[in-house]
C-alpha cells in the first residue's frame, strides 16, 4: 500500500525528518488561503498515486497566491494517467543548490533492507543508476542489528556529502530507518533530498510503501489507504480477497494461483491472443469467491472470451464451477468460456456446467488455443 | 535416497488445530508420511486424527517426547515468525511454512537468524516438498505424480501442479519436488537445491520453474554454469507480464533490467539450460 | 541507579502494565487525602532506596483514611537502614490469591538478558530460588532478536499460571521486556505479580536499576535520581568521577583502579587491619580529583591511618602526590600516612611529599603492615 | 610464538586523535608496535605520530589502505558500540576495546553479533594485550615486565601491573599477558585465554588475576580440572568486600552463593590451581 506524498511527510515530520512548511488542499481558494499563510511563493503539487506527476503538469510554482490559485483552478481539473486530481499539497518554495537521492527498501538479492544514497537525486535517479552506477552508493542493513552509524557515514563519504551536513544527514537517515521498521515499510524514499542554498537540508518529495501483509499491525496507517487512484474492480476484488489486476487484452483470465495465472496469460500470448486482466482467486476459494470474480471480469466490456483454469488441490472444482455457474446464470449474453479443471472433483465440476454454453478443454495449451480463436470470432 | 525427506522423516505439524493443518495433516497420513506430533498453545495433552497424534503445548516438548525432525507450519501470518523463532530454537533442522502473507520484516529477520543455526526453512507461502511414494511435507497433492528421477524446485504453487501432471502424462515420474515459495524473501532458493539434486543420485534431470521479479533464476543461472553437470529444464512465469508495479525508484535501481522473464530466460539459455515456453512443453523438451 | 517503587510503577504504567490505584505523599495529611479518595482501605508504603521495608515496619495495611494518617505519621517519622522515610506511596489495598515473581536482568553467565519467573513470589523469593530451584523458571533472550512469545508460553506454563491468565501475563512481560530495552535498564522486576481474588493480575512492587553506563541516553530517567539514601561522601565522590564506598573499619584507602584497591583492602584484612573504605580514582586522575577524594577521606572520623597505593601508568604519581599534599596541607592534624608509589614518576611523586609526615613504603605488604600497625596506634 | 599478537601484527587505532588515542598509540609505537592507522571520522587524509601514521574516515578504507589487522578502540563510551561494530563488519580478527563506561545493553548485542563472525573481542574497560618484546596493544605500560614464560590473564587493569611487577621482581618473564576488563558482559573470559596458552609452545605457566562477581572464575576452574596440564596460580581481589550491593532479587536468585571471593577461591583450590592471598604472594607459590 502506497502513500500520498502529503501523508508520507506528516509521518517524516512526526519522525524527526525536516519538511517544508506546508498543508494539503481541495479546493481552489484553499489553496490561495494556504499560500498565503506561507507567504506567496510556494509550489502546488497533485495528490495521486501515480509516477511522472511533474511531467503531467501536474507540479507547479506559483510566485504568488493568486498564482498559486489558478494554478490549483488547473491541477484540481486535471487526471493524471487516468486518475483524477482531487487534493493538492501546497507548500513554502525552497531554493535548490543541490539534490540528493536517500532510501531504504529490501533488497530481494542480499534478502535484507538496503540503505542506497546517490549525490545526484530527483527524477532523472533511475537513468542515473543505469548510466553511471558508480553515483550510486548503496549499504546492506541487518534486520536484527538496525542500521549503524559507521554505515552512515560510509554512505555520506560515498557520495561525496559536505562534512557540515554530516550530522542533519545521518539524523534524517537513522529516521527514515526508524519509519521503515516501526511501520513495516517496504520503502521508505526522500528523493530529492535538497540542501538549500542557506545549507539546510529538506526533504522535497517523500514516499512510503508500505507492507499489506503487515498492516495488521498498523490499522492507523491501513486507515490512510486512498482507493481514488485504483481501479474500482481491483478494490472490490481485493475486498473478496481475490487479486485482479486489469489489463490491455480482450480475453478474461480466472486461474488459481499467481504462477498458474500467469502462465495462462503467458501461454494466451503465445497463441496470438491477449489477457484482459491478471485474476488469482487463491487456494480453497468458495463458491461466492468465485462468482464475485467472475462478475469483475463480466464487467469488463472489452472481454470477448473468458478462459476458466482451475488445478484442484485444496481447491475443488466442484465450487469454482458453483460459483461460475452462480455468476453466469440470469445473465442474458455471456462472452464464450473455456473451462479446464484439472484434480480435485474436476468430474463433478464439469457436470455441474454441463447445462451451460462452456467449452471444456483438457490441456491448458488446448484451452489457450480455444479462447483465442473465440475471441476472434471463430469457432462459434 | 531423494532429498530433504524421506520415509523415515518424522513430522510436526505447528497449527495443527487450525483448519489448514489438520486437513493437511491428515493428507500427509494419508501418504503414509510419520506424522508424530502437532502443536497448539492452549492444546497441550488433547490429541487429533483419531487419537492417533499428540498435541503439544511448545515444540520443543513435542520433539522430546516424539523425536520430530521436521516441521510444516500453518499458523496464521501474524504468529509465522514466532513458529519459525520457536522451531529453529529447538534445533528442529528442516522447517516448512506453508503460511500465506509473512510479514517482509519479520521474515528478514527469520532469514538473518537462522544464518548461525542448522536449519534450513522451505518457503513461506509455498506449497512444501513432496518425496513421491516416501513422504510428504507440506500440502503439494502426493496423486499428481509418482516416484521417478526428475528432481523439480519451484516458486510457484498451482503451477507446480500444472508441471507434475505434465510430467506424469509424458511418463515422467519424480525424486523430490520443492515449492520454494513466491514471497520476496524466502529461505530456501534454487541454488540451494541445485546443489543438494546435483549431490542426488536419484535425480538425473531437474525442472525449475521461475517467475517474475527478484533475481533468483539469473543466480541459479550462474551457479548451473559452473557446477551443475544434469541437464536442467526451465520454464519461467510471467512473460506476457507488464513491467509496470514496481516499488518507487530504490527497487528499479537496485534491480535494474534484472526480474523480467526475458532477462531470466536468456540468463538461463546462456548457462545451457533448455526453456520451456509454457508448462505443457517441458516434458517436450525432456525427450 | 535504582529508581524508587513509585518511579518504577510510573513508568510501568506508561507502559501498560497494571499497577493499583494509588499517589506519593509527603505529609500525612496527603496520605489522609489520597486513602479518601482511593476509598479508606490503603496500604501505605515508604519510599526509600534499601530493601527489607516491610521488616522493619515501613509498609503498613490501614483500613480507613483515619488510620491511613496515624500510619503515615509513624513511617514518615521513621529512619530505615539510617535512611529517613520522606516519602510514601499510598495505593488502593488489592486482595491477593497468588503471588507470582517475574524479573528480567542481565545474565553474566549467559551474557544475555534474562527472563526469571516463579509461582511464589514475594519477600521469600531468594529463599525459593536457595530451597526450590525447580520452582523457578527462566529463559534467556537473544539481545538482537528480542523476548519471543513462544518463550513467554514456555515460561508461563513452567510456572503453571492458569490458561485464562495467559494472555495479560504475556502483555505484562512483553512491556517488562520493554521497559527493559527502552531505558537500558539492567534490572526491571515485579514482585510480587498478584492474580487477585477476582483474577486480575498486578504489579504489586516493581524495581527498576537502571544502568548507569547508558544514563547520557536518557536525561529523563537521570533527573529521577534522589540521592537521599546516599551516603554523602558516595554523593560527593560520584561529582568528582571517583568511586567511593563506605565500610566499616578505620584505615583510609587511596587507589588508582578497583581491582588493585581491592587487593589493598584485601592485604590490610589479611594484616589484621580493616578499611574504612573503598576508594578508585580512576585512571589519569589530575591533582585536584585527588586532593577531593584524599578530603573524602579524611572527613571520616574513624580513620586512624591512611594508606596511597598508586601503581603509576597513565596515572602520574607526581600529579597524585600534589592532589595528597594540597589536601593535607594547612590541616593541624591528619591521621598518619602510608604512601606507596610504583611506575610513573614514582620519584616525583615521594620528592613532592618528602616535606610532610609520610612514611613510604616500599612493597604493597610492606605498606600494609604499617598502616595497620598504625591504625592500632602503633609505630609513630 | 606467544598469542594474539606479536611483531607481525598490523595495528589499527580508532579514535586516535583523542586525548588517549594519540598517548597510547605513541606508546605502543614506541614499544615498537606497528601501529599502520589510525580511524577518526572527520579527519581522514591527516596523518599523526610526526607524519608516520596516516587517518582515515573508516576502518574499510584504513584495512585496504595499510592491511591492518588488528584494532585498539579508544572512542568514547557513547560510540564504542558502532566502532566494534564498524571492527567486526570489516572483518578484522581482533579488536581490543580500552574504553570504559560502555552500556551494558550495547555489549550485550556486539557480543551476540560476533558469535557469527571470526573476531574476537578483548574488553571492554581493560587494559588490552602486551606481548614482552614483540608488540602492545592496548595501555600496559611496557617497562614493567620482560620475556618469560608466564602467560597473564586478568580482569582488572593496575592490579595487573601489580603482579607484573612482583613478577619481574621475582625473575619471571612473561610470553603474553591479557587483560580481559572488568564490564559484566565482555568479548573474552578466562576459558578463552586458558585454551590458547595451553596450546602455546611459549607459555609453561599461568597466572589467572580475578575479581569477584560473576563466575567467570568458577567456569575457569572447570576448565583447569578438565583440561589444563599447565600449572595455573590465581589470585582473585575482594576477600575483603562485603557482600551487599547486589542487583534486587533476580541477581542474587541467578548468582545463588557463586561470585564471592571465597566461593572463587575453593573452587579454584579444587581444581588444582594455587591461589594467593595477596598479589605479591604469587610468584612466591611459583618458585
Amino acid at each position: 500500500m502506497r502513500l500520498h506524498e502529503y501523508q508520507a511527510k506528516q509521518l517524516f515530520a512526526k519522525y524527526g525528518i525536516p519538511v517544508p512548511k506546508g498543508r494539503i488542499a481541495g479546493t481552489s481558494s484553499e489553496v490561495r488561503q494556504v499560500s498565503e499563510e506561507l507567504g506567496g511563493s510556494v509550489v502546488v503539487k497533485s495528490q495521486v498515486l501515480v509516477g511522472g506527476r511533474g511531467k503531467a503538469g501536474g507540479i507547479r510554482l506559483a510566485k504568488s497566491s493568486e498564482e498559486a490559485e489558478d494554478l490549483a483552478t488547473q491541477i484540481l481539473g486535471m487526471e493524471i494517467k487516468g486518475i483524477p486530481v482531487r487534493r493538492v499539497l501546497v507548500e513554502e518554495a525552497v531554493s535548490i543548490s543541490q539534490e540528493i537521492y536517500l532510501g531504504i527498501t529490501n533488497d530481494r538479492v542480499s534478502q535484507m533492507p538496503v540503505l542506497i544514497a546517490s549525490p545526484e537525486g530527483g527524477m532523472n535517479i533511475e537513468e542515473i543508476a543505469r548510466r553511471t552506477p558508480e553515483k550510486i552508493a548503496r549499504c546492506q542493513i541487518d534486520p536484527l542489528l538496525g542500521l549503524k552509524d559507521y554505515q552512515l557515514r560510509d554512505i555520506a563519504l560515498s557520495i561525496d556529502l559536505k562534512r557540515q551536513h554530516m550530522k542533519t544527514f545521518m539524523e534524517i537517515a537513522r529516521s527514515l530507518w526508524k519509519v521503515y521498521v516501526d511501520c513495516d515499510a517496504t520503502l521508505t524514499e526522500v528523493n530529492p533530498m535538497v540542501i538549500t542554498a542557506e545549507g539546510r537540508l529538506y526533504c522535497l518529495d517523500a514516499k512510503i510503501v508500505l507492507d499489506d501483509n503487515a498492516l495488521f499491525r498498523h490499522p492507523d496507517l491501513a486507515d490512510l489507504r486512498d482507493t481514488d487512484g485504483e481501479d474500482f474492480a481491483e478494490v472490490t476484488a481485493r475486498k473478496y480477497g481475490v487479486t485482479y489486476i486489469k489489463m490491455d487484452g480482450d480475453i478474461g483470465c480466472l486461474v488459481n494461483g499467481a504462477g498458474l495465472a500467469m502462465a495462462t496469460m503467458d501461454i494466451l500470448k503465445l497463441q496470438g491472443g491477449e489477457a484482459a486482466n491478471f485474476l488469482d482467486i487463491g487456494g480453497g476459494a468458495s463458491a461466492e469467491k468465485v462468482s464475485a470474480a467472475t462478475r469483475l471480469i463480466l464487467s469488463d466490456p472489452k472481454v470477448k472470451a473468458i478462459l476458466v483454469n482451475v488445478f484442484g488441490g485444496i481447491t475443488r472444482c466442484d465450487e469454482v464451477a458453483r460459483g461460475v455457474l452462480e455468476a453466469i446464470s440470469g445473465k442474458e449474453t455471456t462472452p464464450p468460456l473455456v473451462v479446464r479443471f484439472l484434480g480435485t472433483n474436476e468430474v463433478q465440476g464439469y457436470k455441474i456446467l454441463s447445462g451451460t454454453q462452456i467449452r471444456p478443454a483438457r490441456t491448458l495449451l488446448e484451452a489457450a488455443e480455444l479462447a483465442v480463436s473465440l475471441a476472434k470470432g471463430g469457432v462459434q | 535416497m531423494s532429498i530433504l525427506i524421506n520415509k523415515q522423516t518424522r513430522v510436526l505439524v505447528q497449527g495443527i488445530t487450525g483448519n489448514e493443518g489438520l486437513f493437511h495433516a491428515q493428507q500427509m497420513m494419508n501418504y503414509n508420511t510419520q506424522v508424530v506430533a502437532g502443536v497448539t498453545p492452549g492444546k497441550g495433552g488433547e490429541w487429533v486424527m483419531d487419537g492417533k497424534v499428540p498435541i503439544f503445548e511448545s515444540v520443543r516438548t513435542a520433539i522430546e517426547a516424539t523425536g520430530a525432525n521436521a516441521t510444516a507450519i500453518f499458523v496464521p501470518a501474524k504468529y509465522a515468525a514466532d513458529a519459525m523463532f520457536e522451531a529453529v530454537d529447538a534445533d528442529l533442522p528442516l522447517i516448512v511454512c506453508i503460511t500465506e502473507g509473512v510479514p517482509i520484516q519479520d521474515m528478514m529477520q527469520v532469514r538473518q537468524y537462522i544464518q548461525k543455526t542448522r536449519t534450513r526453512i522451505i518457503g513461506p507461502n509455498c506449497p512444501g516438498i513432496l518425496t513421491p511414494g516416501e513422504a510428504k511435507l507440506g500440502i503439494i497433492p502426493g496423486g499428481i505424480t509418482f516416484p521417478g528421477n526428475v528432481g523439480v524446485i519451484s516458486r510457484s504453487g498451482t503451477l507446480t501442479y500444472e508441471v507434475l501432471d505434465a510430467l506424469k502424462k509424458a511418463g515422467k515420474g519424480v525424486s523430490t519436488c520443492v515449492g520454494i515459495g513466491g514471497d520476496p524473501i524466502k529461505g530456501t532458493n534454487f541454488v540451494d537445491l541445485l546443489e543438494m539434486f546435483e549431490a542426488d543420485a536419484k535425480t538425473d534431470e531437474i525442472v525449475m520453474i521461475g517467475e517474475i521479479g527478484g533475481n533468483d533464476e539469473e543466480v541459479a543461472a550462474d551457479y548451473i554454469a559452473r557446477y551443475m553437470t544434469k541437464p536442467v529444464f526451465a520454464y519461467v512465469a510471467g512473460i506476457s507480464a507488464p513491467s509496470g508495479k514496481r516499488m518507487g525508484h530504490a527497487g528499479a535501481i537496485i534491480e535494474g533490467d534484472v526480474g523480467t522473464a526475458a532477462s531470466k530466460n536468456s540468463a538461463l539459455e546462456m548457462a545451457g539450460v533448455k526453456v520451456a515456453r509454457h508448462p505443457e512443453e517441458i516434458p517436450e523438451l525432456m525427450q
